[in-house]
């Protein structure tokens, strides 16, 4: 039993991991009431799965894919493609981050709150006093 | 090059007339005079009634005049079939187009109604439509056919944009739109299990091709949307509620365009998609039959009952759409041309009927019967055509009622049903008791009445169609086959659908 | 309690198809599907085909080149998107909730007056730029490249505003200008695969790059070119979002 | 060169948008006429593309000539090419239509925003022509940032939905990158065709059942079909006027085509669980079908009614893919088509309302149709077309549904379809009631001119839906047609 165990999570262990960060992350952006936190639970949910990519780019007697002579053997190398598209995950979580940031700014300045049921009372007030809000559009 | 003015591209022709006419009234509207539109109008009916009736030789001779355009979805095309069913639905169409036209400009103008262009544009768009689902080859062209005529008569129902107006045409859309899309599922079914949807006299579907609950629910949901517009009870009440209307409009409703297609909808799905042997062997005509009988019955009760003339004749309407119905589910080749016949002598009798019911409205803005005490003394021609269509409507001979009546009384003696005839009969002397106290009250002996004292005769664009139609349906009274062999293209019709059977 | 159980649910709910089936290759297996079918064709064609040691510059910006080219554009897009959303401000702001009002207490700007300007502005800042410079042409040979240079770019500037005072850095880039910059990075880098669709060749094939050099030196300047576009697009959107963002700290953010 | 249009076709969008702000900053109108041009000129390439394909066959372009699996290709096969011109003149038109939206006194931020629609066209274009899972990861991203951002021009509201649009399109976006995580530990490629080779010699079932967990929740919620639609009424409602009409007509098509592309192109009907997974995408079609319409009879901003009218409209597309016959997926696409515009249009419509009049309620709507005819005339056939009357393209996309639902036996799909026409008739009956009706209310006239109704750059979209419109119903079958030739062997 606890070898099994333990052989599981030898070979498994990390995935059962990441996933678990994953979900944190996603329960994290459900429960927090907090805009700030849900942005932060996004990027633990974002770098999650950037773990499991490198996961499956893992071999155990590689290095890093940087040819050190010109004969090559595949095998002695890690696996570059999760590398160059957790590279690409990597520009695109910090690029959302960004527009995250940005628009939490805005709606501070606007509702003074990045607390969501704050924000809901406040939003539910601006209807109340005018039918249609102060948009400018 | 196509030779456009070919036999075969004549119903294309027809159709398009309207839909131009109806293109150009919306799109130019505001921006010319009115004399301007109507003048389109009027043209264009002209032109209309050349086309529909240039074919009539050729379908008398026994000629099928087909046009295939393109496929309008995968496996079917937009297709037209010039059959004699069809043929006499869009004489009657077309003849009346004019007339009523006629009579719209001088309601209109007489009544000084607003919103008349979005109104000449939905009339000419209405008759397009009906043009269209009278040629239609198929049941899927039939179908857009029909539901653009649901949508174009839907400005006309709320013409006057108020609150009662806006009430009945909520109602209006209800009822059909339900109808329509139940239609559209049935038609699905139909397709994807007959493969085909060609209209063909005597029907395509086999017994046996759908088992048989299934047979009688796909019956009614294709039947459905034919019978709500020929306001079959229980599915009438949107019909009166139209009333609201204007009078031109209501005569398009009950007599032209709309109940009419209800009817020969009903027509197409129980004899040509089909056919009398599924529809008697899934006991859908049966069914249809009784609701048809207690419809003429109930309906004539009501219509006694009703004194705004308006909606006296908008139960009349739903009673007599009734015999048509009945006519189609007796099931024999007589009742078949009677009920075909009845489309054409229902629609100038009840034409006659509300063009003097409107000719009085706009002379005397009355509605109510008990206010027309002597009427006829001050408006004799009118109220002479109101009394000769309504005898036409209780069936008298030598009227054009007679001729049709007759027809589906001898089918349904054929057929060995008693309840059928009697109710027939019946039904007659209900209206007789229905209309006839309109004409008494208006030609009362020796009441002067003086609200009338300073009003005369309707104007000449109001008084010429009514007097046109009255006699119209005096003629086809005595000679069925006067003009257009209409009856002749009935009889033509009934015999097609049933000689494969024979 | 009903966040606790919300998170075990879906802890449980993510984890169970991946215990209940087998479907992920043991770790460091080399011989698992991932390892196999695609990435050791990369290993052992990259330095042949690329002309580059560093593979995962090879799959970059050279097999999977399209990727990084739309990578650097949502940098900028993400640079450009800062720029237009904090380009509003509201007029006024909705008043809060009687019951909601707290109580703060300003902490009172930042003060950067701690660090030797000079030190920092005439030495740290060259090292950082001719790092930069090597990063950016040394990655296709070893670790590094566009997006690593890009970063040391974006750092100095940040530095100089940081030293110097905010409303007057040496290079004074308003938000707009460095976002057009920004914007030139991937349109180096689609440009040259239009200069490979110029030389009849697909978009992005290197080899037909309208020089008369060794096919694989070809690759190498279609790295390199590439590379630069990827910088000049991290450097300016960095920049950009760091404008943008400067511009709004004199808000005043007091409870009145 | 004629071979590269496919990659051309995303290119022309993208460098106008990179160069945008550069050319405004030299120019005031320079960038934004510029954008124009490379949009319309990528509207064109596409109509010569689909004429290449219809003659041609599938195209494969390989970027970098990498051959399939190794490098990145796009596959432009009948479908993509067909959707590609419809998306790409949505976009040309939009870009017209915006024009009058910007704040002129801001031309940076007027080119920005163009900047930003032009990206958006080009993830647009990207996802729908590329065929390499990862690369359709990136485009999705590249959309849904442009999203976020034109979303949040729409005011301080649209700024709160474009923040909870995007929390929720993360989510979304990572579980994508979850679910072909999962795919590619089993089979170690991301192109498509080669997925779907290796998915297909079997033993990956389990493998393929877990990633669907993952992709269906992922495009739906891209694509908000019903219980992942949450975000998209306010962020449809609030998003930028000038962009609407492609945010709201093509954004959630998009993430449909690559739903369809996993469960019918890599997955494959020989995948074990396929009844279930298209039994629950029934489930949730149907359910989004009449909740969307439910709750649009409710609103009275239009903005709102045509937002929840898009979750029962998805739900006729997922409902395609749910039937799974070639015929209904030909119904499905037709659907997405034809819905494009009307959708589109609409939005254009509001637009046009909200320049003329500045509301968006439709109590203030009384007879407006006196003084906007054309508008009117656009906004009562698309209605139409939403309910599904002849002969419009919503008649038709529902015939091809029903059909193919009638051929699968699913009496309950036609059903829905029927009662959800009958609801989108409420709604939208009540619409036109109220444009052609109700007594005229007193709104003030913000743009006024003796010759025209609106400025050229508002009528021409709304002239070119309408046209599309009926254009689309009357020849459907020859879009069918096209559609068929990839449809043919990919359905049940």
């Amino acid at each position: 039993m606890m070898t099994t165990i333990n052989a599981f999570l030898a070979a498994k262990g990390i995935y059962m991991l990441t996933l678990a960060l994953l979900a944190l992350g996603v329960a994290g952006i459900i429960v927090c009431n907090n805009y700030m936190k849900k942005l932060i639970c996004m990027n633990v949910m974002q770098v999650a799965v950037i773990f499991f990519f490198l996961c499956l780019g893992q071999k155990s007697p590689g290095t890093i894919p940087v040819a050190v002579d010109t004969a090559v053997k595949a095998s002695e190398y890690i696996n570059p493609l999760p590398h160059g598209l957790m590279l690409t995950a990597i520009v695109v979580s910090l690029g959302t981050t960004g527009v995250g940031l940005s628009l939490l700014l805005r709606i501070r300045e606007k509702y003074g709150t990045i607390e969501e049921d704050d924000l809901l009372r406040r939003e539910e007030l601006m209807t109340r006093k005018k039918k249609d809000g102060g948009d400018r559009n | 090059m196509i030779n456009l003015m070919a036999l075969e591209y004549r119903p294309l022709i027809a159709v398009l007339i309207s839909l131009t006419a109806s293109g150009l009234i919306y799109v130019l509207g505001e921006h010319i005079r009115p004399n301007a539109r109507e003048g389109i109008t009027l043209t264009a009916a002209v032109l209309k009634i050349a086309a529909v009736y240039s074919m009539i030789p050729a379908v008398l001779a026994g000629k099928t005049i087909k046009l295939e355009l393109f496929s309008i979805v995968k496996g079917v095309s937009f297709a037209f079939n010039v059959d004699p069913a069809g043929m006499v639905f869009a004489c009657v169409a077309s003849t009346l187009w004019i007339l009523t036209s006629i009579y719209s400009i001088g309601y209109m103008r007489g009544h000084g109604e607003k919103n008349q262009t979005g109104y000449y544009a939905a009339f000419a768009m209405c008759l397009c439509a009906a043009t269209g689902l009278c040629f239609a080859a198929n049941l899927i062209t039939f179908f857009i056919f029909f539901e653009v005529l649901t949508v174009a008569t839907y400005p006309l129902v709320v013409h006057y944009r108020d609150a009662e107006g806006t009430v009945s045409g909520r109602k209006y859309l209800a009822y059909t739109l339900i109808s329509g899309q139940i239609f559209f599922a049935g038609i699905v079914i139909i397709y994807a299990t007959a493969g085909t949807m060609d209209f063909v006299p005597g029907g395509f579907i086999k017994e046996g091709m759908l088992p048989m609950p299934w047979a009688l629910i796909v019956f009614f949901m294709m039947v459905g949307a034919g019978i709500v517009k020929a306001g079959v009870m229980p599915l009438h009440s949107w019909l009166p509620a139209a009333m609201v209307a204007p009078t031109p409009v209501s005569a398009l409703l009950h007599a032209v365009a709309v109940v009419k297609a209800g009817a020969f909808c009903t027509l197409r799905v129980v004899l040509y998609v089909f056919g009398p042997e599924a529809a008697k062997a899934c006991h859908g005509a049966d069914i249809l039959a009784w609701m048809a009988v207690f419809t003429i019955i109930v309906s004539s009760f009501i219509a006694m009952r009703k004194y705004n003339l308006k909606a006296r004749l908008a139960f009349s309407t739903v009673g007599q759409l009734s015999y048509i119905i009945l006519g189609i589910c007796i099931l024999t080749p007589y009742s078949t041309a009677g009920a075909l016949y009845h489309i054409v002598a229902h629609a100038f009798m009840k034409i006659t009927l509300f063009m003097a019911a409107g000719a009085i409205f706009v002379t005397t803005h009355k509605k109510d019967i008990r206010e027309m005490v002597g009427i006829g003394r001050r408006m004799p021609v009118t109220m002479m055509a109101f009394t000769a269509a309504s005898i036409g409507i209780a069936g008298f001979p030598f009227f054009v009622g007679f001729v049709s009546k007759a027809n589906i009384i001898m089918g349904a003696v054929a057929m060995g049903k008693p309840v059928f005839v009697a109710t027939l009969i019946a039904s007659a002397l209900l209206a007789l008791t229905y209309l006839m106290p309109v004409v008494f009250i208006a030609f009362k002996k020796n009441v002067d009445n003086p609200d009338f004292a300073e009003y005369g005769e309707a104007s000449y664009a109001m008084l010429i169609p009514l007097v046109i139609t009255a006699v119209i349906s005096i003629i086809l009274g005595i000679a069925p086959n006067a003009g257009l062999h209409l009856f002749d293209l009935s009889l033509m019709a009934g015999n097609q659908i049933f000689t494969p059977l024979m | 309690m009903r966040k606790t159980i919300t998170v075990i649910l879906l802890i449980v709910a993510v984890i169970m198809p991946f215990l209940a089936f087998d479907i992920l290759p043991v770790i460091g297996d080399p011989q698992s599907a991932p390892n196999t079918h695609v990435s050791d064709y990369y290993i052992e064609h990259a330095i042949e085909e690329c002309n580059s040691p560093n593979m995962v510059t090879a799959v970059i910006v050279d097999y999977r080149a399209f990727d990084t080219m739309f990578e650097t554009t949502v940098m900028f897009l993400a640079g450009l998107s800062v720029v237009i959303i904090l380009a509003n401000r509201p007029k006024k702001r909705i008043p809060a909730h009687s019951s909601l009002k707290r109580v703060r207490h300003s902490g009172g700007r930042p003060v950067f007056e701690t660090v030797n300007k000079d030190v920092m502005i005439s030495v740290i800042e060259p090292l950082i730029l001719i790092y930069a410079i090597y990063v950016l042409f040394h990655g296709e040979v070893s670790l590094g490249g566009g997006f690593q240079a890009g970063a040391l770019i974006g750092m100095t500037y940040l530095l100089d505003v940081m030293v110097v005072k905010r409303d007057k850095p040496i290079f004074n880039l308003s938000k707009t200008k460095a976002a057009a910059i920004a914007g030139f990075g991937p349109l180096i880098y689609a440009l040259t695969g239009i200069v490979t669709i110029l030389g009849g060749g697909l978009y992005l094939e290197y080899n037909k790059i309208p020089l008369s050099v060794h096919q694989a030196e070809l690759h190498s300047i279609g790295i390199t070119a590439v590379e630069i576009g990827v910088t000049i697009g991290v450097a300016g959107t960095i920049i950009t979002i760091l404008s943008a963002l400067m511009e709004r700290t004199s808000f005043d953010d007091d409870n009145d | 060169m004629t071979e590269n249009i496919p990659v051309l076709i995303i290119l022309l969008p993208l460098c106008s948008a990179l160069l945008c702000l550069a050319l405004t900053a030299a120019g005031k109108n320079l960038g934004i006429i510029f954008v124009k041009i490379s949009c319309l000129a990528s509207f064109m390439l596409s109509c010569i593309q689909l004429q290449m394909v219809v003659t041609g066959g599938t195209i494969h372009y390989a970027i970098g000539n990498y051959a399939a699996p190794f490098g990145i290709e796009l596959v432009i096969d009948s479908l993509n090419a067909v959707l590609l011109v419809c998306f790409s003149l949505i976009g040309f038109l939009t870009l017209i239509f915006a024009d009058n939206f910007g704040d002129r006194k801001r031309p940076m931020l007027v080119g920005g925003a163009c900047a930003e629609t032009a990206l958006l066209i080009t993830g647009l274009l990207g996802m729908t022509s590329t065929g390499d899972v990862f690369n359709l990861y990136v485009f999705l991203e590249i959309t849904s940032l442009s999203a976020y951002c034109l979303i949040s021009l729409g005011g301080s509201r649209g700024v709160v939905s474009a923040f909870r649009y995007m929390l929720v399109g993360t989510i979304a976006a990572t579980f994508y990158l979850l679910g072909i995580g999962v795919l590619y530990a089993v089979t170690g490629t991301l192109n498509m065709g080669d997925m779907k080779e290796i998915l297909s010699q079997g033993g990956h079932d389990d493998a393929m059942l877990t990633a669907m967990c993952f992709l269906i929740p992922a495009f739906g919620i891209k694509m908000a079909l019903f219980p992942f639609h949450g975000w998209q009424p306010s962020a449809y409602t609030h998003a930028e006027p000038g962009s609407r009409p492609l945010i709201t007509g093509v954004m959630g098509k998009v993430p449909a085509i690559a739903m369809f592309r996993f469960i019918y192109c890599i997955y494959g009907t020989d995948f074990r669980f396929v009844r279930i997974a298209l039994i629950i995408l029934g489930v949730f079609s149907v359910a989004g079908m009449l909740y969307g319409s439910l709750m649009a009879m409710g609103q009275t901003d239009l903005r709102k009614v045509l937002a929840y009218s898009s979750v029962a409209q998805m739900g006729y597309i997922s409902l395609g893919f749910a039937i799974g016959t070639p015929i209904a997926l030909a119904g499905a696409f037709l659907h997405m088509i034809g819905h494009a515009f009307m959708k589109g249009g609409l939005f254009f419509c509001t637009g046009a309302i909200r320049y003329k009049y500045g509301t968006t309620d439709i109590n203030d709507f009384g007879r407006i149709y006196k003084q906007m005819p054309l508008t009117c005339g656009l906004l009562t056939v698309a209605a139409l077309s939403m309910i599904g009357i002849p002969p419009t393209a919503g008649f038709f996309s529902k015939w091809y549904l029903a059909l193919g639902a009638a051929g699968q036996q699913d009496w309950i799909y036609i059903a829905v379809l029927v009662i959800s026409s009958l609801l989108n008739a409420v709604y939208f009956f009540r619409l036109i009631e109220k444009v052609f009706i109700r007594q005229s209310s007193e709104l003030k006239m913000r743009w006024k001119s003796e010759a025209l109704e609106l400025p050229v750059s508002v009528i021409l979209p709304i002239v070119v839906c309408f046209v599309a419109i009926l254009g689309i119903g009357l020849f459907n079958v020859r879009i069918v047609d096209i559609l068929l030739m990839t449809l043919e062997g990919v359905g049940l």
